[in-house]
């Protein structure tokens, strides 16, 4: 919200002049410390250039962008197929968008998104069938909200915890699972 | 574990004070012959009976807990444990108790699970007993609105969702499980009495549960949908001023639903934002993005700029409406609450060289944004405006009369996720 | 380590050149961004510039140097008593560093530190008894080792969890209680 | 949850991405009919039947489980969990299976505490069984030696602390608890033989237990004292090539005991650090500062500058000794393993502009603390020292041969507490 142009130039001098400042009367640890301190804050939030996630699983099907595509990878938010998805993608944890990490059990009911296939410019129906009975992963979290709804409408909503239908409601990961082609809507 | 570092930082500093030590400790010791005396072990601290309109509780779910701040002295007062999974507390008017519903599994998260409505002494926080619940609560990602006291604090209502939905009825005097009575796929749990709950259905419906003296069901009552979940759902966060619950739709539309009747009335619909505004795509959205103030009549609104789909982006302004008059009296700019890492906050104090202080506050307000994800209002005469960001352990207070920011409180937590503040003067 | 005065001067050139080149080629908040994932690294380590907890209680005992002095205010890590202390300080917990936080139990058995306290110059016993029963506190947490010994020495090591004589082994937070003077050593 | 505005900064971006997409699909779909066919559901990975030598388990203390990481191909293939508490992990050369000594109570942090020693499938990361254990097992902050595995596989033996010490002994190969030995007020457990476990006691001496074949007691034994706990500690995190354990002291001196024969030989010790290297204050520290090569004979030692009480204090560098020669022949400089913020790698990519990748390396590596705090070897051939940073979900990979950098791998998690590299070739 606060991007405002007119700051930049007024910004970068400030910051020049803080830079000069700091290095003068502080050592170069804690100038870094306080410039740090100041900063990661912003760099923990909406500004985080994360990388995508070097350490999971990228299962690239025919038909797909593919990993080098900005919707192709997988192991990124933005991978076309986690349109509504809220939660820790499974191909960071040990598994893949199609299948659960080793040792978890897969929940057979679900919510679903409508997901643009930017390969095919066609819309398909994504379950997110979310893999259960292990504590959380915590790797790769993701939360987008195309057409996501109240939990009082189930079917649509990833605020639920789907962890259902088996013995064990502790929520691990989710999956993005092609159930077919939508009409478009 | 996690500052480790910080813990050695200060012990590198030490070394250096040990020399100034060393020689103060020799002029001094003449001097001043202080002779501390042993101390007595096993002393446990406790709150004072009367609990402060300004006590806030906030739930951090990393840590397990929600944590009690009393937001005037800026002290952290002490915690409850909340189980595995996400909770929603309940604080009674009349009881000094706190209840959690919780879930465990005897192995963490393996094994079998137990579900108890838990009962915490407000005096001491410390655990007094556990009522067993059917293992079927609602595990979702934003508690709010789902388990509910009865108006007279006598039952309490746990929503459970197994795909399939209903309410666990906790008698809460004689402290035992009544029933567990299902709704006909409505979920969540609204007091409306002393002895009527309701939930949201599918349909944009209401479902009305009327209870007997023993909180088995009395009757039940479905009503007309009173919006389209398909066209613009109103959120699960509803909050309550009087016998009146305020529902706010994803576009911003305000479903007020009166439940003094014995039928629940909906009230004319009115809007939060002008045409202009949602040119400018104002929208309402945050983890607890409403908020109410009894007595002054006020619905407080957390707001953002996004487009659709944001209904759960933070927000950068509160906006309080009057809710007789449909008007908005405030609007407030927000700040980001403050910055913690690992419990720690980032605050500008005496060890800071000259100037860096005032620098870090200034750009921390002019460049950071706000990005608020949840508020509250404190009851009481000059209410107070809270406000939090769920990757952090900070408050942001304000007070919620004329918009103006008042200070930080922090650190309270590594994550904030949902506040409360339940006691009224 | 790599305090290295002789860097001091080619560091705030590097920097001074990043800044302005970042500032140039990306708007102001990705600015903020790549340079706050580089330092708040920094920040979150040694060299955090880390403020005494404000919610904490600060009891100060008449004998002591008093919360304004370096070593004088219980919430922070160079509180004199802490000089052997490893976990989180009861003062900022809802407890002080005589006393446990509401809900919590004392455990009767503990390690010790010898610490010398700057208001009479004395060495004094301090006996850091943990409160336990409560999940852990996470707040204000401190390490330091002086006359720190390994685990099969008990009375003398930190990284042991003291939460025993009680019937529960969780730990919240640690006290530093004094137990007496201590012979100069 | 903790990454929320990562999702929604995608968002952001995927915003502007619709523009293109709308586009490219029309123009496209003509074209690339790529009809995608519905996928089956309750799939779950399992690993290969052979583990690889440079497969890596890592604690992970706030997600409270043991991950398993190929450096090899850089891959995170799953995880363990871990229950209440510090733990370590066990594992067989024989059989497929992990074992995790656990502590649970039935209400999370209240009510009945159990302990188990907890068996998983290796191939499928999946719980098999547990055997009840004393609820006594010690949970302290580093849990290194605290349970070992007798050298056939055949039994463990698991550490208790409850002020008193003792030994829980389980057979493996029977899946039950045998006995619970008392250990004179000597702590740990170190393997010595198919049927001997020895502990550490206060007054340097090592305290040895032999087993009958059913798991008992068959005879104990209580050694000199080899060192001086109170002039100059070994540290509690020996390692072991061959028959030998190497316990460091403090200041730098390695104790070898050898527990091939009846009675364990104390080795000639030798000093890790030169009269120079003393004078210019380095100093072996960290939570796990030790690690051997087995084929190459070769000690590992994480180092730092710093003064007294120092001894957990994280290293920057890792100095490779020839047990046999008692010389060093490696100096390997540290680098920080990795930035991660709540489980997110901090890691130059396309997306960012031209040079500053290059420039956030250079940065990384010449400005940052290394801030080591855990180190092990791989072992078989091309063996690579593995570091980890316990406030981060990183490790940094060298060649343990000649000390070159290898890579990073991350993120394996939010916080890194052990390594293990169990898999031998």
């Amino acid at each position: 919200m606060r991007q405002d142009p007119g700051q930049e130039s007024r910004f970068d001098q400030w910051f020049a002049a803080l830079a000069r400042r700091f290095a003068q009367r502080t050592s170069r640890r804690s100038f870094l410390a306080r410039l740090g301190a100041f900063l990661c804050g912003s760099a923990a939030y909406p500004l985080l250039p994360v990388a995508r996630a070097a350490t999971a699983r990228r299962e690239v099907p025919a038909g797909e962008p593919g990993v080098d595509a900005p919707h192709g990878d997988p192991s990124r938010c933005d991978y076309w197929r986690h349109c509504a998805i809220d939660g820790f993608l499974c191909s960071c944890c040990g598994g893949t968008q199609r299948s659960c990490p080793p040792g978890t059990i897969q929940s057979p009911v679900t919510w679903i998104g409508t997901c643009r296939n930017p390969a095919d410019g066609k819309l398909y129906i994504i379950s997110y069938n979310d893999c259960c009975a292990k504590h959380v992963c915590g790797l790769c979290y993701c939360h987008r909200n195309e057409g996501d709804k109240p939990v009082y409408f189930p079917q649509r909503s990833n605020d639920i915890n789907w962890c259902h239908g088996i013995d064990n409601v502790v929520y691990h990961c989710s999956t993005a699972i092609v159930v077919g082609e939508a009409k478009d809507v | 574990m996690v500052a480790r570092y910080v813990g050695m930082s200060a012990q590198r500093g030490r070394q250096w004070w040990k020399v100034l030590l060393a020689a103060a400790a020799l002029t001094v010791s003449a001097a001043a012959r202080a002779q501390l005396a042993p101390e007595p072990l096993g002393r446990v601290e406790e709150l004072p009976e009367q609990p402060s309109p300004r006590w806030v509780w906030a739930i951090d779910l990393v840590l397990e807990r929600v944590s009690l701040i009393d937001t005037e002295s800026e002290r952290y007062l002490g915690s409850v444990p909340g189980g595995y999974g996400t909770f929603l507390p309940l604080f009674p008017r009349k009881r000094p108790e706190i209840y959690i519903p919780a879930t465990y599994y005897s192995r963490r998260t393996r094994g079998e699970r137990t579900d108890v409505l838990e009962i915490h002494d407000r005096k001491r926080l410390a655990f007094v007993d556990e009522i067993p619940l059917p293992p079927k609560r609602a595990l979702n990602r934003i508690s709010l609105n789902h388990a509910a006291l009865s108006d007279d604090d006598r039952f309490a209502a746990i929503f459970n969702w197994t795909t399939g939905t209903s309410l666990s009825i906790v008698d809460l005097q004689a402290r035992r499980f009544v029933a567990e009575i299902d709704t006909p796929g409505c979920s969540l749990a609204f007091a409306a009495g002393a002895r009527r709950f309701f939930a949201v259905c599918p349909t944009g419906a209401l479902f009305f549960l009327e209870l007997d003296e023993q909180g088995n069901e009395k009757s039940r009552f479905l009503s007309e949908p009173f919006f389209d979940p398909r066209k613009d759902p109103v959120t699960e966060k509803a909050v309550r001023i009087g016998n009146v619950w305020y529902f706010v739709s994803f576009e911003g539309i305000v479903h007020p639903v009166d439940v003094s009747g014995p039928q629940p009335q909906f009230l004319p619909t009115w809007e939060i934002v002008s045409a202009e505004e949602r040119k400018a795509n104002w929208r309402t959205g945050g983890a607890q993005h409403l908020a109410a103030h009894e007595a002054s009549h006020r619905l407080f609104v957390l707001m953002h700029q996004g487009g659709r789909d944001t209904h759960k982006e933070p927000g950068s302004e509160v906006w309080g409406f009057d809710v007789q008059a449909h008007k908005r009296v405030l609007r407030v700019p927000l700040r980001f609450p403050g910055l913690t890492i690992y419990g720690f906050a980032i605050e500008p104090d005496q060890s800071w060289p000259w100037g860096t202080g005032r620098l870090f506050r200034w750009a921390l307000d002019r460049f950071f944004p706000a990005a608020v994800t949840a508020i509250v209002v404190t009851p009481g005469e000059r209410p107070w405006l809270i406000t939090a960001s769920e990757f952090v352990g900070a408050l942001g207070i304000y007070d919620a009369t004329d918009g103006q920011f008042l200070k930080r409180v922090q650190p309270i937590g590594w994550t904030t996720d949902l506040l409360f503040a339940p006691y009224g003067s």
